[in-house]
C-alpha cells in the first residue's frame, strides 16, 4: 500500500509544528525518517496512524483519504520505543488482542499469533508475560502484535532505542527480514543513521518539521544535497574546512588546503565554501597532502580514530586500520582524498 | 457526526457518573445550602414550607403592635353555636343523623365560648358517638373561629378572616394573615447578624488558631516521621510508619474515645499526673490550654499520618543517585536533609498545607466528639458551630437558616483557598493534552 | 376481617432503666386488641418502638423525619419542645383526640397538664415527672458539727430560704477542711448542660415568661448573681474551675459512694446508684432537699422537666386516634407506676398515690409530697432554646474562668439580642 | 547509607513522639483482656468476660447484625467509589471533552466544601429522591463524599500509565472503552486496590452520615453502635467492655491495613502534585 | 593515588555477587571495567566509593585501608549514568555543593567552581538549572562536581551511556582529556566497548563478579585470553567456527575450511577447538579461500557488512568497505587471513 502526504501540516496549541510537508512511502518498501530530536519524525508517524489529527492536508493509503479516519479503522501496526506491551497479558494475550477486539474465532486466532510468533521467533515464548522477556523479546512481541492483523502498514517509532547494542544489531537484520517477507509497507523513525541506513530502501531526512532529502542510503551518503545532511550521516561524522574560491579552486586560507573544485561547477572568486572531509578520506590514500598535529588518538578495536589539529585549529577526522604508530601530540602528513571532497555554500547547500 | 463530538461523547460517557452524584451530592446540596443561608428557616418553620394559623399567642403579640383591637379580639373569641347553618355544615360533614337531630332538638340556638363546655353538653346526649374522636369532630362544624386553624393558603386564611370578622379592613386581614405564616421566610438577618456578633470574631480567631497550629504540627511531625523512618532500618521503619497510621485508620468513634479515657480525670495522664504529684483534672475540657493541645493534638496525629505517607511517598521518590552522589561529596546527614531531601519535599509540603488547611477547615467531628467545643466556646471553630447551630442542639431547636450562613461562608472561603493554591500548583500541569486526538 | 395497624413511638434520652416510655405503649396496645376481641373485632397492633439515650440526636432525628414525612406517630420527648414543633405542624393537638373529662386523664395533675400546653391548647400528654433535689451526705455534715436533728430539720430550712447556696458553699467547704471529702469534691453539681441549672437561676430571683405579655424573659440579674455564684464556688475550692465535662461515671461513682460532700441530680438517680452503683441505704445516707434559694430575692426551688407523649402528624387521622387511645391506656395509674418507680420518676397523676407498688415506694411518696408542689418547668416557647444554649455557654465560660462573669452575661446578652431580637425582655 | 549515624538517638525521640498512641493502642488492647483495679492503669488480672458482648447480646445488644450491616455498608460504597473513580479520572486524564480543565478544577475545588455543614442540603436531596433514613442514601452521599478525592488519585494513577499502551490499544483496534476496559485498568490495579482499601477504611469508620441521615435502627453500623455502647448514661455501660467492642470495631481495619499496608501506602502513588 | 582491592567480596542478602575479586589500579591512570549487564561493574564502584560495604577483603588507598571508611571521608568523586545532578540548584550550587558541606570560604568555593567550570568548558552556565542544560552540558556538571574538590579517584559509573552517539564520542574525549590534565587516577565502568577501548589506558574485563582480563585495549583485541574476551570485543563482533585438530592442522569438518594451527602449539589429533574469526579478516586480502553465500548485507555509510553463511550453516561476518556488487543471495569466495585466525579449546580458553 502506498503512502501518500500531501501538505501534512500538524500544529500544536497554535505551534506550528510541521508544515504543509509532502512525502510518498511506495508501496513494499521500508522507509527510514531520520532527523535530529524533535524535529516532527513520531508527529508525522502520529498522523499517519490515526493517534493525531492533521490540521491541514491530507494523508492517503492508496487511493482512500484517511485523514478523518479513527486508528480503529485505518489498519495500520505500530511498534512503539517502549514497546507498548500489555504487561498484565501474556504474549499469546499480547498478540492476539488486535483479532479479539475484531471478534476473530478462537481457533483463527490461534493460528494466526501461531503464525506470526514463528514468523518472529517467538513461538515459544507465548506462555511469558512480557515482564519475563528480554529487551530483544518483547521487541519481537510487539513486532508479532503489530503485524499479527495484516496491516496495511507498519509503523516503527525508534524500535531499537531502547535496546543494547548488540540486540540492537540483532533486531535489525530481524525487523528487515520480517519487512521483506511480508512485503508490508512500513516507516521506521529514528535517529540513529546506522539503523536508518542499514534497514531502509529509502531515508527521508528530516529537520525542523520539513524534510531535507529523501533517498536511497548509499545515495544520502555519498551525495549529501545539504552540509546538513553530510554532517548527520556518516560516523565518525565528516570534517568540514571554511575557505573560499580562488582562481577556480578551493583555498583554505587558514591551512593553505587547496583543492579542485568538482567538475562543472563555477563560483565567483572568493564566495565562502565550506568542505566536507569524510574521515575515511583522510590517511594513506588520496591526493592532497595535509600537515597537522594528532591531538586526539582512539583505538576502536579494528581502526584507529585520530582528530589531526591543523595549524589554524581547525581539526579534520582520520579513521585507518589500527596501527601503532600514531600517538596524540605527533605531527603528522596524511593524504586528502580530493575526489571525495563535497562542497557547500556558506548556506549549506551542495555545490 | 463530526469526529470531535464523538471523541467528546466518549469523555462525557465517562465523566457521567461521577457527574450524577457530584451534582446530586456536592452541587444540589450547596445552591440549597446557599438558599436557605437566606432564609429564617429552623425547626419551628420547617423546611419545607408553612401553613397559617392564628393562634392566641399571635393575636396577643399583634395586639401589642397596634393591631386593631376590635378585629384581634373579634378573632379570639371562640364560639360554637348551634344553628340552622352549623347544623348544614355538620350533616355535610356526615355527622350521624340522629345525633345531629339531637342536638337540633336540644342545643339549637345555643352558644358556646369554651370549647370544653359545649363539648360536657355534646357527651351528655343520648345518640352521642361513642368515640371521643368522632365526638370532637362534630364538635369542630359548630366552631365559628379561625383561631388555630393550619390553613394551607394564604387566600383559604384571609377568606376565612374576612368572613369571621366582615369588618376588618383588607390590609388588616393582610397583616394578620401574612403575620400567621409558620414557614421560613426571605431575610438577610444570618448575615448581619453574624457580621455584627462580636462572637463571629472569635469563632474566626478560633478556626484561624486551630488550623494554623494543627497544620503545623501535621507537618512538622509528618516531616519529621517521614525523613526519620526513611533512615532507619527497614524494621524499625515500618514499625513507627505503621504506628503513625493508627490514628489515621481508626474509627473517628473509637479514636476520640480513646483520646478522652487518655485525658479525662481517672484515665491515664490524670491517673499519672496524679501519681507524679502534678495537677490532675479533666484536661480535655477543663482548661483552656490543656483543651486547645488536646483538640490539636487529636487532629494533628491523623494530619501526621496523612502527611506522612505523602512525604515518604516523596522521599522514595528521590533518585537514590543523588543521595550517593551527596555522601560521596562529603555532605553529611543533616546537610543531605537540608540540601538534597527538602528542596525536594517542597511540593509535597506545599500540597499538605494546602489540602490540610482545607479538611481543617471544613472538619469538626473530631472536636465535636471530644471537647465539644469546651470550656465555654473556647475551642469552638466555625465548622462545628455550623454544624450545631443547623443540626445539633440539645434543646432541639435547629436553625436551619443561619447554619446555613454559616456553612456557605465556609464554602466560599474553602473555593477561594483552592482557587488559590490551584494556581499555587500551576494547576495547567496537571492536565496534559490528550495524545489520542480522536 | 383483620385489621392491622402499625403504630411507631421515638423516645429520646430512654436507656434501660425507663424503656417503660415505649413497652407502656405497647402494653397498652395488648389491652386494645383485647378490648377490641371482646367487641368482636380482630385488631392487631404492631409497636415500633426506637429509643436514643442522647437528647441531641433524637430531636435532629425526629425534626429530619417530620420533614421527610416519615416521623413516627408518637413522640416521647421533654415538654419544651411542644413550642417548637407544634409550629412547626409536626404535631396534632392531643386534645381533639382524648377526653380529659375522662378516666384516666382526668387524674392528672393539673399543672403539669399546664405544662403539657402552649398557647391555649394541649399538644401532649405527661408521661412523667420528676424533681430535681439537692443531696447532702449525712455522714459529712455530721463531721462538720450537724446532729441528726438538724440534718432532718434542713429540708425545711432550705424551704423556708433560710440556708442559701452560699451557707451550702461554706459547709461544703468545712466538709473539706475537715478532711471528710476531698478538695474539689465539697459540691459536686450536675457535671454537663441539662435542665439543672435553670434551677439555680431561679434560686437567684430569675424568671422564664413575662406574665403580663406572656414574652420570655432573661433576666440579667440573676444570671449575673447564679454565674458569680459557681465563680464563687471556684474560689473557695469546694469545686474545680475544670469541672464542667467530666464523666457522668465519675460522678455517679463519687457521689454514690459517699465521697462527695453536696450535690445535685435527678430523682430518677436514685434508681441509678441502687441499681448500678451499690448504693443500698440511700435515706441512711442521703439527706434531700429543694435547691436553696440564692439570695432573698429568690426561693428555694426544684425544676420538673416531665417528658410527654405527643401524637405527630403523621399517619391517617385513624392510625392518630388510635395512637391517643394507646396514650391514653398508657397513662393508666397502674401503667405509668411501672414507669415512675423503675426509673425513679414521679407520678403524673394523683391516681397513682394508690397503687401499692408506687405507695410504697418511700422515695417517689417523699419526691411527690415535698419536692413536687415547689417544681416549676421551662417555658415551652420555641426560641426558648436559645436561650439556654447562651446560658448554658456563659456559665461555661465563667465557670472555667474564660472570661469575667460580666462578660460571659454580656455575650449572653448580645448573642439573645442578635437571634431573638426584641422577642425577649432581657433586664 | 545508615552506618555512619547512630540511631538509637532517632528511635528515641520518636518513640517519645508516639508516646501517646503506643500508651492509647496498648491499653486499648490489654485491657479487652484485663480487669484493674479502680483509679489504676496497671491491670491487676485475666478476663475474657469484656468479650462476652461477642456471644451475649444482653451485655451491648446484638454485635452481628451491625457488624453485617457495616460490611454491606463498606462493600457497597467501596464498590460505587471505585467504579465512578476508575471512569471519571480515565475521562480526566485521557479523554478529550469540553471543558476538562474546568471539571477537573471543580473536582479539585470540590475537596473544599465542607459537605457536613451542608448536610441539610442533602438532606433535602435524599428525601426528595426518598432515599432518607435508607442506607443506600447514606451509601450514595459517603460514596459521593469521597469522589473527589477518588477522582483525583485514580486521574494521577492513569497519568502514569504510558500512553503508548493506550495508542496500541487504539492501533489495534479497540474502541476506548475496550481500552480502558482490557488494557488500562489492569495497569491501575495498584491505585485501585489501595483506594479500595481507603474508602473500605473511611466507610468502615463513618459516623456522622449514618448518624445524621439513617437515624433509624434498622441498618444501625457498628460506629453507631459502638456509640450507644459508649454511652456512659447507660447502665451497662462498662469502660472495658466499650474498648472491646471498640477493639472488635476496629479489628477488621488493623488486619486489612497490617496485611495491605504497603499497597495501601501507594494510595498517592499516582503522584501527589495538585 | 594507587587503588587496590584486595579479597574484595560483596554479598546482597546472602547472595555473593563478588567473590574474592583483586585489582590494581595505577596511579594516574583510567581504567575500564567492561562486562555484560549485571556482571558486578557498578557494585565494585560503590564499594570503592564507600556507598556500599565490602563483606570481606580490603580496599586500599595508596597505603590507606578505606574498607570501613564511609563515604564522606574517602575524597572519592562520583560521576553516575544519569549524572545524579540536584535538579533544585544551579550549575554553580551543584558544583558547589561538595565544598559548602565543607564549609570552604564563599572565596574559595567561587574561585574553585570557576576553575574547574572552565577546565570542563560550562563557565557560561554556571547560572542554569540542571534542567536546562543538554545531556552532554549535564554531563559535565556532573564531571566538574566531582573533580571540584580533587578527589583522590574518580570513579564513572557509565557516564555515557544516557547521551546520544554524537554527544557520545565527543564527551570521550573530553573526560579522557580532563582526566590526563588532572593526572586523576580514575575507573570507568561501562558496558560499550568502543568507550572503554578508546578513553582508557587499561581495560578489566569482568564476568559473574570475576576480572577475566586486564590488558590495554589493543593487547586485548589482539590477545584475547578468552573466547568470551574475543567476543565481547570488537564490533561488528567476531564470528566463531567449530571444528577438529587433523594432523597439526584445524579443520572445520562441516566447511572443509583448513587452517594451520599457531605456531609451537601442538594439540592431540581431533581434539575439538574453535577458531575466531574477526570481520575484518575475512574478505579480499587473506590466504585461505572460504566459499558461502551471501545472507545478509547491509551499508554503515563508508563500510558494508555481510553475513556469510557457510554450506554446513556457520555464519562468518565481513566487513569492507563500501562497494556495490553483492547482494544477498550472491555466492561469494572470499579470503581468510589464517595468521590473525584466534584459536580457542572447548572450553574457552585461547591455544
Ligand atoms: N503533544 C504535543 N504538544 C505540543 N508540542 C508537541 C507535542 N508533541 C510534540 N510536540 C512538539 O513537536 C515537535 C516535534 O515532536 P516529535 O515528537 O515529533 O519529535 P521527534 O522527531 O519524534 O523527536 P524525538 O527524536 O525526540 O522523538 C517538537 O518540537 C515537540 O516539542
Ligand atoms: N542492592 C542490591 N541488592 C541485591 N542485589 C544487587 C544489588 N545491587 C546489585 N545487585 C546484584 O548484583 C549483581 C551485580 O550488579 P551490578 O549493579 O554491579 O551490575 P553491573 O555490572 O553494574 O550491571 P549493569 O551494566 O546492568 O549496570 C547483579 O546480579 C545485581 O542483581
Ligand atoms: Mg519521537
Ligand atoms: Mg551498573
Ligand atoms: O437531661 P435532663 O432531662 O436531665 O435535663
Amino acid at each position: 500500500m502506498q503512502i501518500v502526504l500531501k501538505d501534512f501540516t500538524k500544529t500544536f496549541d497554535g505551534n506550528t509544528v510541521i508544515d504543509r510537508m509532502n512525502l510518498t512511502v511506495r508501496d513494499g518498501e521500508m522507509l527510514a525518517l531520520l532527523g535530529p530530536s524533535g524535529c516532527g519524525k513520531s508527529t508525522t508517524l502520529f498522523a499517519i496512524c490515526g493517534i493525531h489529527r492533521v490540521n491541514g492536508g491530507q494523508i492517503l493509503f492508496g487511493e482512500r483519504d484517511v485523514s478523518n479516519m479513527p486508528s480503529q479503522q485505518r489498519n495500520v501496526g505500530v511498534v512503539f520505543q517502549n514497546y507498548a506491551l500489555y504487561p498484565h497479558m501474556s504474549v499469546f494475550d499480547n498478540i492476539a488482542f488486535p483479532l479479539k477486539v475484531r471478534n476473530d474465532s478462537k481457533a483463527d486466532i490461534a493460528r494466526d499469533v501461531r503464525t506470526i510468533a514463528e514468523l518472529t521467533h517467538i513461538a515459544e515464548l507465548l506462555g511469558r508475560r512480557p515482564g519475563q522477556l528480554s529487551g530483544g523479546q518483547q521487541q519481537r512481541v510487539a513486532l508479532a502484535r503489530a503485524l499479527v492483523r495484516k496491516p496495511d502498514v507498519l509503523l516503527l517509532d525508534e524500535p531499537l532505542a531502547n535496546l543494547d547494542a548488540k540486540l540492537r544489531l540483532e533486531m535489525r537484520s530481524e525487523i528487515r527480514r520480517i519487512q521483506l517477507e511480508t512485503g508490508i509497507t512500513a516507516i521506521l523513525v529514528t535517529h540513529d543513521q546506522v539503523e536508518a541506513m542499514s534497514m531502509c530502501d529509502r531515508i527521508a531526512i528530516m529537520k525542523g518539521g520539513q524534510i531535507l532529502q529523501i533517498d536511497a542510503p548509499k545515495d544520502m551518503y555519498h551525495n549529501p544535497r545539504t552540509s546538513f545532511v553530510a554532517g548527520f550521516l556518516g560516523n565518525p561524522p565528516i570534517s568540514f574546512l571554511d575557505g573560499r574560491t580562488m582562481d577556480g579552486r578551493f583555498l583554505d586560507e587558514g591551512t593553505g588546503v587547496t583543492l579542485p573544485l568538482p567538475a562543472g561547477v563555477t563560483v565567483a572568486n572568493g564566495t565562502g565554501l565550506t568542505v566536507g572531509i569524510r574521515p575515511e578520506h583522510f590517511g594513506h590514500a588520496g591526493d592532497v597532502p595535509v600537515r597537522g598535529k594528532v591531538v586526539f588518538a582512539e583505538t576502536q578495536g579494528r581502526e584507529n580514530l585520530y582528530d589531526v589539529a591543523l595549524p589554524n585549529g581547525a581539526l579534520l577526522r582520520s579513521v585507518q586500520p589500527a596501527r601503532d604508530d600514531v600517538r596524540p601530540g605527533d605531527e603528522v602528513s596524511w593524504q586528502l582524498n580530493s575526489a571525495a571532497a563535497l562542497f557547500f555554500t556558506e548556506d549549506g547547500r551542495r555545490l | 457526526m463530526s469526529m470531535p463530538a464523538r471523541s467528546y461523547l466518549t469523555g462525557l460517557a465517562f465523566l457521567s457518573p461521577a457527574l450524577f452524584v457530584l451534582i446530586g451530592f456536592f452541587f444540589l446540596p450547596v445552591v440549597l445550602t446557599a438558599v436557605f443561608a437566606f432564609t429564617n428557616m429552623s425547626t419551628s418553620t420547617g423546611i419545607s414550607g408553612g401553613s397559617y394559623v392564628i393562634t392566641g399567642n399571635l393575636l396577643g403579640s399583634l395586639k401589642a403592635q397596634g393591631v386593631a383591637p376590635t378585629v384581634v379580639d373579634a378573632l379570639s373569641q371562640a364560639s360554637f353555636v348551634v344553628d340552622e347553618q352549623s347544623i348544614a355544615k355538620a350533616q355535610a360533614a356526615g355527622t350521624d343523623a340522629q345525633f345531629l337531630a339531637e342536638i337540633e332538638q336540644q342545643l339549637s340556638g345555643k352558644a358556646f365560648s369554651e370549647e370544653r363546655a359545649f363539648e360536657r353538653e355534646l357527651k351528655s346526649l343520648r345518640y352521642r358517638p361513642r368515640s371521643i374522636r368522632d365526638l370532637k369532630l362534630a364538635v369542630d362544624q359548630f366552631e365559628l373561629s379561625v383561631l388555630n386553624t393550619r390553613f394551607a393558603s394564604a387566600a383559604e386564611a384571609r377568606e376565612a378572616v374576612s368572613e369571621l370578622v366582615p369588618s376588618a379592613p383588607a390590609d388588616v386581614v393582610d397583616e394578620i394573615v401574612d403575620a400567621s405564616y409558620t414557614g421560613w421566610r426571605w431575610t438577610t438577618s444570618n448575615f448581619t447578624r453574624l457580621v455584627s456578633s462580636s462572637d463571629t470574631w472569635r469563632l474566626v480567631g478560633n478556626t484561624i488558631f486551630y488550623v494554623a497550629v494543627t497544620l503545623s504540627f501535621t507537618v512538622f511531625v509528618g516531616l519529621f516521621l517521614a525523613v526519620t523512618t526513611f533512615y532507619l532500618p527497614a524494621g524499625a521503619a515500618s514499625a513507627f510508619s505503621m504506628l503513625w497510621l493508627l490514628p489515621r485508620i481508626t474509627p473517628v468513634v473509637l479514636y476520640t474515645v480513646m483520646w478522652k479515657w487518655f485525658t479525662w480525670e481517672g484515665g491515664f495522664v490524670y491517673t499519672a499526673a496524679q501519681a507524679l504529684g502534678l495537677p490532675a483534672f479533666n484536661y480535655m475540657k477543663g482548661s483552656v490550654p490543656t483543651a486547645w493541645t488536646i483538640v490539636i493534638m487529636v487532629n494533628g496525629f491523623i494530619g501526621a499520618a496523612f502527611a506522612m505517607i505523602l512525604f515518604s511517598g516523596a522521599l522514595k521518590a528521590i533518585p537514590v543517585q543523588q543521595l550517593w552522589a551527596s555522601e560521596a561529596d562529603g555532605a553529611s546527614r543533616w546537610q543531605q536533609i537540608r540540601f538534597i531531601i527538602l528542596p525536594h519535599l517542597r511540593w509535597p509540603i506545599l500540597f499538605v498545607v494546602s489540602y490540610q488547611t482545607l479538611s481543617l477547615l471544613s472538619s469538626y467531628q473530631e472536636i465535636w466528639l471530644t471537647t465539644n467545643g469546651g470550656p465555654g466556646r473556647t475551642t469552638t471553630v466555625w465548622a462545628l458551630e455550623s454544624f450545631n447551630t443547623a443540626l445539633n442542639s440539645y434543646t432541639g431547636n435547629l436553625q436551619y437558616g443561619l447554619g446555613a450562613a454559616m456553612a456557605l461562608i465556609l464554602v466560599i472561603v474553602g473555593v477561594a483557598l483552592s482557587i488559590l493554591y490551584l494556581r499555587l500548583f500551576r494547576f495547567d500541569e496537571l492536565l496534559s493534552r490528550p495524545k489520542i486526538e480522536f | 376481617s383483620a385489621k392491622d395497624v402499625t403504630i411507631s413511638v421515638w423516645a429520646g434520652g430512654t436507656g434501660p432503666t425507663n424503656d417503660y416510655r415505649v413497652e407502656a405503649i405497647k402494653m397498652a396496645a395488648e389491652i386494645l386488641e383485647r378490648e377490641a376481641k371482646i367487641r368482636g373485632e380482630d385488631l392487631n397492633i404492631t409497636v415500633e418502638g426506637q429509643t436514643w439515650t442522647t437528647w441531641d440526636d433524637f430531636k435532629q432525628a425526629v425534626t429530619l423525619a417530620a420533614e421527610s414525612n416519615t416521623a413516627p406517630n408518637i413522640i416521647v420527648s421533654g415538654h419544651e419542645d411542644i413550642g417548637t414543633w407544634s409550629q412547626s405542624g409536626l404535631l396534632r393537638p392531643i386534645e381533639d383526640y382524648v377526653d380529659f373529662d375522662a378516666w384516666p386523664l382526668n387524674q392528672l395533675y393539673p399543672n403539669l397538664i399546664d405544662v403539657s400546653s402552649f398557647d391555649g391548647r394541649i399538644w401532649g400528654i405527661p408521661q412523667d415527672a420528676e424533681a430535681r433535689p439537692f443531696f447532702f451526705s449525712r455522714s459529712h455534715l455530721k463531721a462538720i458539727g450537724y446532729s441528726d436533728a438538724d440534718i432532718d430539720a434542713l429540708p425545711a430550712k432550705v424551704e423556708s430560704g433560710e440556708y442559701t447556696l452560699y451557707s451550702l458553699l461554706d459547709d461544703a467547704k468545712k466538709m473539706q477542711d475537715a478532711k471528710v471529702v476531698e478538695p474539689g469534691k465539697g459540691f459536686m453539681p450536675r457535671p454537663s448542660n441539662g435542665t439543672d441549672y435553670w434551677q439555680f437561676y431561679l434560686s437567684f430571683g430569675g424568671e422564664f415568661t413575662d406574665a403580663e405579655s406572656g414574652k420570655l424573659i432573661l433576666d440579667k440579674q440573676a444570671l449575673t448573681e447564679m454565674y458569680q455564684f459557681f465563680v464563687d464556688a471556684v474560689e473557695k475550692g469546694v469545686v474545680p474551675a475544670t469541672y464542667l465535662g467530666m464523666t457522668w461515671d465519675s460522678w455517679h461513682d463519687a457521689v454514690a459512694h459517699d465521697k462527695a460532700g453536696i450535690w445535685h441530680g435527678g430523682t430518677w438517680h436514685k434508681a441509678e446508684w441502687e441499681a448500678k452503683w451499690g448504693l443500698n441505704d440511700f435515706f441512711g445516707q442521703i439527706q434531700y432537699s429543694l435547691i436553696p434559694a440564692g439570695n432573698e430575692k429568690g426561693r428555694a426551688n426544684t425544676i420538673t422537666h416531665p417528658l410527654v407523649y405527643l401524637l405527630s402528624t403523621a399517619g391517617t387521622d385513624e392510625d392518630a386516634t388510635l395512637a391517643a387511645e394507646l396514650i391514653t391506656i398508657a397513662s393508666e395509674p397502674r401503667i405509668n407506676t411501672l414507669h415512675a418507680v423503675k426509673s425513679g420518676h414521679l407520678a403524673v397523676g394523683s391516681a397513682q398515690a394508690d397503687i401499692p407498688l408506687y405507695a410504697n415506694d418511700r422515695w417517689t411518696t417523699a419526691a411527690t409530697e415535698q419536692l413536687l408542689p415547689h417544681a416549676t418547668a421551662l417555658p415551652n416557647d420555641p426560641d426558648f432554646g436559645v436561650i439556654w444554649k447562651a446560658m448554658y455557654r456563659g456559665l461555661e465560660s465563667a465557670w472555667t474562668k474564660t472570661s469575667s462573669v460580666a462578660d460571659a452575661v454580656n455575650s449572653v446578652e448580645s448573642e439573645i439580642n442578635a437571634s431573638l431580637g426584641n422577642k425577649v425582655v432581657i433586664r | 547509607m545508615t552506618r555512619n549515624f547512630a540511631n538509637w538517638p532517632i528511635v528515641l525521640v520518636l518513640l517519645i513522639i508516639s508516646t501517646p498512641i503506643i500508651i492509647m493502642y496498648a491499653f486499648l488492647v490489654i485491657d479487652t483482656v484485663t480487669t484493674s483495679p479502680p483509679g489504676s492503669a496497671i491491670p491487676n488480672g485475666f478476663t475474657l468476660s469484656h468479650w462476652r458482648f461477642l456471644i451475649d447480646p444482653t451485655a451491648t445488644g446484638d454485635v452481628w447484625r451491625p457488624t453485617l450491616t457495616t460490611i454491606l455498608f463498606t462493600a457497597s460504597i467501596v464498590v460505587i467509589v471505585l467504579g465512578i473513580s476508575s471512569t471519571a479520572g480515565y475521562a480526566l486524564s485521557r479523554l478529550n471533552m469540553p471543558f476538562r480543565r474546568y471539571f477537573l478544577a471543580v473536582v479539585l475545588v470540590m475537596h473544599a466544601f465542607p459537605l457536613v455543614t451542608l448536610i441539610i442540603g442533602v438532606f433535602l436531596v435524599l428525601q426528595f429522591v426518598g432515599l432518607y433514613n435508607t442506607l443506600t442514601g447514606v451509601v450514595l452521599v459517603k460514596a459521593g463524599l469521597m469522589l473527589p478525592f477518588g477522582i483525583w488519585i485514580m486521574k494521577g494513577f492513569y497519568d502514569t500509565v504510558p500512553w503508548e499502551i493506550e495508542m496500541a490499544g487504539v492501533q489495534d483496534g479497540a474502541s476506548r472503552f475496550t481500552v480502558w476496559r482490557k488494557l488500562i485498568l489492569p495497569q491501575v490495579k495498584p491505585g485501585l486496590f489501595a483506594l479500595a482499601l481507603f474508602a473500605a477504611i473511611d466507610a468502615w469508620g463513618e459516623y456522622m452520615l449514618p448518624r445524621i441521615l439513617a437515624p433509624s435502627a434498622d441498618f444501625e453500623v457498628l460506629s453507631i453502635y459502638l456509640n450507644t455502647v459508649s454511652d456512659p448514661d447507660s447502665t451497662t455501660y462498662n469502660f472495658n467492655l466499650f474498648k472491646s467492642v471498640g477493639l472488635f470495631y476496629t479489628l477488621p481495619i488493623l488486619a486489612l491495613y497490617a496485611i495491605f499496608r504497603d499497597r495501601l501506602m501507594n494510595i498517592f502513588g499516582g503522584g501527589t502534585k495538585g
